[in-house]
């Protein structure tokens, strides 16, 4: 008798953020020793790497794929060939993607961007120049956050939004030296939203060493632990994130739940923390959308409560 | 006395034949480097005045130093004919595994030991390069397309992949520590870290090694024509192990100083960006068939590159554009170059 | 010719034991159908690259081809654009996806022959022209997309090429093979081929000899661009979207695979069926690496040795040892006596 | 290592080699060559293409190592030597092709090897710039080379080759060196650099110094005088004084064979006018009109610069021209690159045959048929290998190749047979005109004499050819006219049958020392 295979797929292996992920995976394992749960995820950031460890999955035969896509759109494909094989798919920060059986996300996109629009107006009296970073172009969620933030700024007339879309491509240098740039070209900016996690250390580095700590705000999405020190000397107002093992948790609960044959209603607990009241919604395609209340809003007070 | 066209010779570099134009440039290449550069800096001054700060001129400088780094031993492996991309992974390589054996094992290194350590774990790991392609006789490009993969390869399976956030203290102090410190108009600090000193430094070195040392006169010679330069004399297995081992000393000090300065070691970093150095050096005007170039002219296209890379948001340009402008300008410095090149 | 008759023995031993060890490490089901033709359906992106590369390198004098996946992805962005501004890919599948196809391989075909005229004309540097034309493409797709993924959705003709199989095999692998097999028929048989092997051989002694220079390289990075054009309906078939940073990592890959297959990067030889069976070679590995569960760190490590492995064989004519028939012979039908008259 | 032992009688043996033997792949280069040179000496080494001259002293300067034998050098035995043991014996050589790095300075070129040798190779030293400018200075002033600053500071590749074939030698002569060997190298310059050529020689015997020729030009060797050590398919066959000798005795125990060095050209050319120049002009000769009737051979020379290379670029399209006319047959040609000429049907051989016209790497076949593809395609656009097969095997037949191989890459061939596969090429054009630039450059007597019957039997088909040489003999034996010229203008106009080297030669001077006698 063969125990069912999970398959956690994450962007790209080693990153701090997907190794947390991956503490999620196991402590699911632990949990669940009636399945067999595991992740793996590319050496660089390629949508095209992941698009072949995903491929190879499908062909070595499990059951389930739990997969976090750097592109859902370039997955769309094989996802569908996937289903059509009878695996279950299940995605993650992926709210756009067709061909799934259920997209798990931590929050709602852009209910977050809000969130991190409206702590950053707070810091800066509603007022002043303010800019956007976004990891790449081609990043939806990224984008979503950025878009819902200049919406949630629209309510603040004297917020003005200057160079927005920066692309820091989650290289923490290119963005500090990106975000020098746009200090040296608008001296008197206020405010930096920013999305991919390494965009606050890079930016907040930029602020701490122009001793620009106080005057200039920054709120964006950025990991507790690395954002410590930033934190710690005020140079980040506030990191946004959710729990990256809380999220693979969530996923493998999900596809369990589909690989039992169970139905996921509205408002089910998928035993993981954020996650206990879900809303189900009809996706983008056939799937569900699973919304948990996954987000957390830090800051130097609250930080250490998330130490990861 | 003797037959007559030696004496045409004779005649034609005795008289100082006037001050061509095309001469100089064919001769100097890097003189195009130096017009475009003042150039686009004008044309960005005057697109936005903003840019004429100091602030400006140190960011530029700062943000040169890692690359210029790289630069400086990509020129030099070009100028004996050869070509390297492995230079990142040797720095990825280099730096991650001492921060991590630092943090681990040695906490209380000096930074001076650190750098040392550095430079001589690049080194080792460009004698690995340089061995390789002395023995294996094949271009070095392959070679080092090889070992960029096996360096990066070992360092992600083997060594880790975890982000060091917090460095030992004495690489983030190294990192912070200013050379030149001063309070510009909207009360921002700007500073120039000492580290910056070390891009002179080597760049220096390196000119010093290549003109004035037989060494500098054998890469040249070797990147002229290695059949002949063996046969004079050169040892091209001395030469090539030392070019390798020069040009992996560099990336492993260019490594460790990227750590210092970014405050974090993350071993994905750098890998990625070689194509980028090795069209400075080119733009620098170095040719990519081996046996010319200058270390000046290697500054200064680094210099190009970094200033094309830092004014778009000066001048702004949006976002989208970003790619399609550097690669444009790319192009046209490219054909630029060329085609002054060769008015001859 | 004959030096790599070894080469192409060497790829093949190479391939069937990947396939061994895959069948070994997975109890069979390497060797299923389903996981071959997944395989097979995964190397012409790569592989139609790879071509690419070896195409540009063939021309010598530091002949590169960098452009190839930035190049492939605007083909695809670009066509996706237009087309879907014009026909609707539910309701006219079938032209959609000819209008589809034709764009993408003009687009490519377009850009190729950019870099060749810059290469020819105005005598860049091939490494820094495709450099920079990478980047232009990539700059280009992106404000064409605005950096968003394009939609080209799965209309009749375009799925098909994506996903479905003809007897069994992945017709994305047949269009692989089919234009591999136009290359290098163009390459043995043509003067094109001629004309490009020895213009690679030595440039110098082409010009004496009359060769259209200018021509030659033109039409072989245009041929290079038109591979990738392909390989970015490919993608845009498999995927049903289209990206422009899609395969960032295939830069390297693809000459990886070429040099695996022997071409000689100075110029002047190079042979498609090696370089098909490379990128098999790669694909296998990577398969196999997944199958086993292995990081994918552990693959890029294994890549570089097995690269290595290759120059070394090369080096100390371990091919010859192992297989005495494939030996060069040079000489043996000269007789080092001076000429009878 | 090596310090001459002292108080030794004259003259000093210096160099034995003993049963040298080397294998390349499978073929016997050297079999078993024996070999003493004594201080204060000149020998020439004389032998056909591919006999082993070049592989001796390759292995004597430690480029190469042998297969088998011993080296005795100053007293001291070696199985191999490297090249700075060499060097720092007192061996220079000047190469075969030169060996000079073209991106350095004349200065280093000339006197960086002796610093190197000073430190035994090694190069993490200082090197002394001031030395390097006396050494360089002496060393040019000494074969008649500039010695000022901007001379020693061009870069090497940006001088003519006479130029650089004088700095290579001034390079071997700028240390105290006790053997000098020079590989060919007096086959770009011309008779006066020669003459002065003779005087350094001299120079260098009376300083004790022994010198070692490597000629395909026996005049030369007469005029140098000393000693003859004759090669023959790898061995020794023959040492000792010159005056021994004589030239036909000389070429027949080259090859083995006896050679007539009679007038090759028997024919008379046809009534016809083949091909006529009007007022042609570009950069390197001024406007000058000449024709050539079918089955004409007509030669051109003159000194390097004297425009003849031009001249010959121009005709074939490598460097148009920029001015005047070009007939063939009776139609005015338009060639603006060498496609045209082709299609005109003019074919050029050039002089360098390595670097601008073989494929070394490529077959026969290939290299054969390179001009006439797209001739041999077939109503798809696909050659029809069988067709160029035929081409290719008539090619190699009609030049008499030494192999019926034609899959045999041209690198394989010995360098006659290379210079056939090159003429053979053209011949696949059906040309109506070759221009032959220096045909037998470093080709011995036996391939010479292959290439001047082939050349021959063209003209004899009607084919007009003009052949641009330096090599006096060769014009006079093959011509029917040749044209001398001077500064870009034709000064002299000869009958080949009336005409003699003396004449030729004062000829090709002639307004030079005008220009002398004006100053
Ligand atoms: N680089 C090489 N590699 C391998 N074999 C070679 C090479 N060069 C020459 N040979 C072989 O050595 C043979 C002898 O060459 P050699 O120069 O003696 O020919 P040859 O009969 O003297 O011709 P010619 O009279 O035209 O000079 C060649 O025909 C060839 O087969
Ligand atoms: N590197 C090599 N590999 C294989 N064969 C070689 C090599 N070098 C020389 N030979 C062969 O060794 C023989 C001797 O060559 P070598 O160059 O010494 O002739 P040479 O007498 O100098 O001829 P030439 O007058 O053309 O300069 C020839 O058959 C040649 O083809
Ligand atoms: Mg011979
Ligand atoms: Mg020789």
């Amino acid at each position: 008798q063969e125990k069912p295979v999970i398959a956690t797929v994450v962007k790209i292996s080693g990153i701090p953020w997907f190794d947390r992920l991956e503490t999620g995976v196991k402590a699911f394992q632990e949990a669940n020793p009636d399945v067999e749960a595991s992740q793996s995820g590319p050496a660089t950031a390629d949508s095209a790497q992941q698009l072949q460890i995903v491929n190879d999955l499908i062909a070595k035969g499990v059951n389930a794929l739990a997969v976090v896509p750097m592109d859902p759109a370039v997955l769309e494909g094989t996802f569908q060939r996937a289903m059509e094989r009878g695996i279950v798919v299940v995605t993650h920060e992926a709210d756009n993607q067709i061909n799934t059986h259920a997209d798990v996300e931590a929050f709602d996109n852009d209910e977050y961007g809000a969130a991190l629009n409206a702590r950053l107006a707070e810091c800066m009296g509603n007022a002043g120049k303010w800019t956007t970073f976004v990891g790449s172009l081609g990043s939806r969620t990224h984008i979503q956050w950025v878009t819902a933030g200049e919406n949630n700024a629209k309510q603040h007339p004297d917020m003005e939004l200057v160079d927005p879309n920066n692309e820091s491509f989650d290289d923490a240098n290119a963005t500090y030296e990106k975000a020098k740039e746009i200090l040296r070209k608008h001296p008197d900016i206020k405010g930096f939203q920013t999305s991919a996690g390494n965009d606050v250390l890079g930016v907040g580095r930029a602020i701490d060493e122009a001793g620009l700590t106080g005057k200039v705000c920054l709120v964006g999405t950025g990991l507790p632990n690395p954002s410590a020190d930033l934190l710690e000397s005020g140079a980040i107002t506030a990191i946004g994130f959710w729990d990256p093992q809380k999220a693979g948790m969530a996923m493998n609960a999900v596809a369990k739940l589909l690989l039992e044959k169970k139905e996921v209603t509205d408002g089910i607990d998928l035993g993981v923390e954020g996650y206990n009241k879900v809303s189900v919604k009809q996706g983008p395609g056939k799937g569900l959308l699973v919304i948990g209340n996954g987000m957390v809003l830090a800051d130097k007070a609250t930080y250490k409560d998330h130490l990861f | 006395m003797n037959a007559s066209r030696i004496e045409q010779l004779q005649e034609s570099t005795a008289r100082p034949a006037g001050f061509s134009l095309g001469e100089f440039i064919r001769r100097r290449p890097e003189s195009i480097t130096f017009v475009l550069l003042v150039a686009i800096c004008v044309a960005v001054a005057i697109a936005n005045p903003a840019f004429l700060q100091p602030s400006t001129l140190i960011d530029i400088g700062r943000a040169s130093v890692v690359m210029g780094l790289f630069a400086l031993g990509v020129f030099i492996i070009l100028a004996a004919g050869g070509i390297d991309v492995s230079f990142t992974a040797i720095a990825a390589f280099t730096m991650y595994s001492l921060t991590v054996l630092v943090l681990n094992h040695f906490p209380g290194m000096p930074l001076l030991v650190i750098l040392l350590v550095a430079t001589a774990g690049g080194a080792l790991l460009g004698i690995v390069n340089g061995l390789l392609v002395h023995h294996l006789k094949v271009p070095s490009l392959i070679v080092t397309i090889g070992t960029q993969y096996l360096f990066r390869g070992f360092l992600l399976s083997f060594i880790g992949t975890v982000w060091i956030m917090s460095l030992p203290p004495q690489m983030g102090a190294f990192g912070r520590l200013p050379l030149l410190q001063f309070e510009s108009a909207n009360g921002a600090v700007v500073t120039l870290p000492v580290y910056f000193l070390i891009l002179p430094a080597a760049a220096v070195v390196t000119w010093w090694i290549l003109n004035r040392t037989l060494m500098g006169r054998a890469i040249f010679a070797v990147g002229g024509n290695a059949d002949v330069a063996s046969r004079l004399g050169y040892n091209l297995r001395t030469v090539h192990l030392f070019l390798f081992g020069y040009a992996g000393a560099l990336a492993g000090l260019a490594g460790i100083i990227h750590v210092c300065a970014n405050r974090q070691a993350n071993p994905f970093d750098l890998v990625g960006t070689e194509i980028n150095v090795i069209a400075a050096v080119v733009l620098g005007g170095a040719r990519i068939t081996g046996g010319t170039g200058t270390v000046l002219g290697t500054m200064l296209g680094v210099l190009l590159i970094v200033v094309i890379n830092s004014v778009l948001v000066m001048v702004g340009i949006p976002s989208t554009w970003q790619r399609l402008v550097v690669g444009s300008f790319i192009l046209l410095a490219a054909a630029f170059f060329v085609t002054r090149q060769r008015k001859k | 010719m004959r030096r790599t008759g070894g080469q192409l023995v060497m790829l093949v031993a190479i391939n069937c034991l990947l396939l061994a060890l895959g069948a070994a490490i997975s109890g069979g089901s390497f060797l299923s159908l389903f996981n071959l033709q997944s395989m097979a359906s995964q190397v012409p992106e790569i592989g139609l690259l790879a071509i690419g590369v070896m195409l540009a390198m063939c021309a010598g004098n530091g002949g590169i081809d960098l452009s190839g996946i930035a190049l492939a992805n605007l083909s695809g962005v670009l066509s996706a654009v237009v087309v879907s501004s014009v026909l609707s890919g539910t309701e006219d599948q079938f032209a959609f996806s000819l209008a589809f196809i034709a764009v993408a391989v003009t687009t490519g075909f377009v850009g190729g022959a950019i870099n060749g005229l810059l290469i020819a004309r105005l005598d860049i540097t091939p490494i820094l022209c495709t450099l920079g034309t990478q980047m232009a493409f990539t700059g280009l797709a992106v404000v064409v997309s605005g950096g968003k993924a394009v939609m080209v959705g799965s209309p009749a003709l375009l799925s098909s090429i994506g996903n479905d199989m003809f007897l069994g095999v992945p017709i994305s692998f047949l269009i692989f093979i089919a234009a591999a097999g136009l290359i290098a028929a163009a390459l043995k048989f043509t003067p094109y081929g001629l004309w490009l092997m020895l213009m690679g051989t030595n440039p110098k002694a082409a010009v004496f000899a009359g060769f259209p220079k200018n021509g030659v390289l033109v039409a072989t990075y245009a041929l290079s661009g038109t591979l990738s054009g392909i390989a970015g309906i490919i993608i845009a078939a498999r995927n049903v979207n289209v990206k422009f940073d899609y395969g960032s990592s295939y830069l390297l890959i693809a000459i990886l695979i070429a040099v695996m297959a022997g071409v000689k990067p100075e110029g002047g030889y190079g042979r498609v069926i090696c370089v098909v069976m490379s990128a098999i070679a790669l694909q296998l590995m990577s398969s196999l690496l997944n199958f086993g569960g292995l990081s994918n760190f552990v693959r890029d490590f294994a890549w570089g040795l097995l690269l290595l492995t290759f120059l070394a064989v090369g080096r100390y004519d371990l091919v010859g040892f192992l297989f005495p028939g494939s030996r060069q012979r040079v000489g043996s039908g000269a007789k080092p006596s001076s000429t009878g008259t | 290592m090596s310090q001459p032992a002292k108080g030794e009688p004259h003259p000093a043996r210096f160099l034995e080699l003993r049963n040298i033997q080397k294998w390349f792949g499978g073929v016997h280069a050297l079999r078993g060559i024996d070999l003493t040179l004594d201080l204060g000496q000149a020998y020439h080494l004389l032998g056909e293409n591919g006999c082993g001259k070049s592989t001796v002293i390759k292995i004597v300067s430690g480029a190469i190592a042998p297969s088998g034998g011993e080296i005795v050098l100053d007293g001291e035995t070696f199985t191999s030597l490297t090249p700075i043991q060499s060097l720092a014996a007192g061996i220079e050589t000047v190469y075969q092709d030169l060996s000079l790095i073209p991106n350095l300075t004349v200065a280093e070129n000339v006197a960086l090897s002796e610093q190197l040798v000073a430190g035994q190779g090694a190069l993490a030293r200082l090197f002394d710039r001031g030395r390097l400018r006396e050494t360089a200075e002496r060393a040019l002033a000494t074969v008649g080379l500039p010695t000022d600053r901007a001379f020693l500071s061009t870069i090497v590749s940006d001088l003519p080759l006479a130029a650089r074939q004088l700095v290579a030698i001034a390079r071997a002569i700028a240390t105290r060196a006790k053997l000098v060997i020079m590989d060919e190298p007096t086959t770009s310059l011309t008779r006066r650099e020669v003459d002065n050529l003779v005087r350094v020689v001299e120079r260098l015997r009376s300083e004790n110094v022994a010198v070692l020729f490597v000629t395909h030009k026996l005049d030369e060797c007469y005029r140098i005088g000393g000693n003859v050590i004759v090669f023959r398919d790898g061995q020794c066959v023959a040492q000792g004084p010159i005056e021994r000798y004589g030239k036909k005795e000389l070429s027949e125990l080259m090859t083995g064979r006896p050679i007539d060095s009679e007038r090759y050209r028997t024919a008379r050319p046809g009534d016809g006018e083949l091909f006529r120049v009007e007022g042609l002009a570009a950069p390197g000769f001024e406007p000058l009109t000449f024709s050539l009737r079918e089955g004409e051979i007509l030669g051109i020379t003159g000194l390097a610069d004297s425009g003849r290379n031009e001249l010959a670029m121009a005709i074939t399209g490598i460097a148009p021209a920029t001015a005047g006319r070009i007939v063939v047959a009776g139609r005015e040609a338009v060639i603006r690159r060498p496609a045209d000429a082709i299609s005109r049907g003019i074919g050029y051989v050039p002089e360098d045959r390595l670097a601008e016209g073989l494929f070394l790497d490529k077959s026969i076949l290939e290299n054969e048929i390179a001009l006439v593809v797209t001739r041999l395609t077939n109503a798809f656009g696909v050659i029809d290998r069988q067709k160029a097969r035929a081409t290719a095997a008539r090619l190699a037949e009609e030049m008499r190749l030494n192999t019926k191989d034609i899959d045999l890459p041209v690198g394989a061939l010995s360098g006659g047979n290379q210079q056939r596969v090159l003429i053979g090429r053209w011949l696949s054009i059906g040309p109506k005109l070759l221009v032959l630039h220096g045909p037998t450059v470093g080709v011995d007597v036996g391939s010479k004499d292959t290439i001047y019957r082939a050349i021959q039997a063209l003209a004899e088909a009607g084919m007009g050819l003009i052949v641009v040489s330096d090599d006096l003999p060769e014009l006079l034996q093959n011509c029917d006219r040749i044209l001398v010229m001077n500064n870009g203008r034709v000064v002299a106009e000869f009958d080949a049958e009336q005409a003699d080297e003396d004449r030729l030669y004062r000829a090709m001077l002639s307004s030079t020392s005008t220009m002398e006698s004006a100053q």
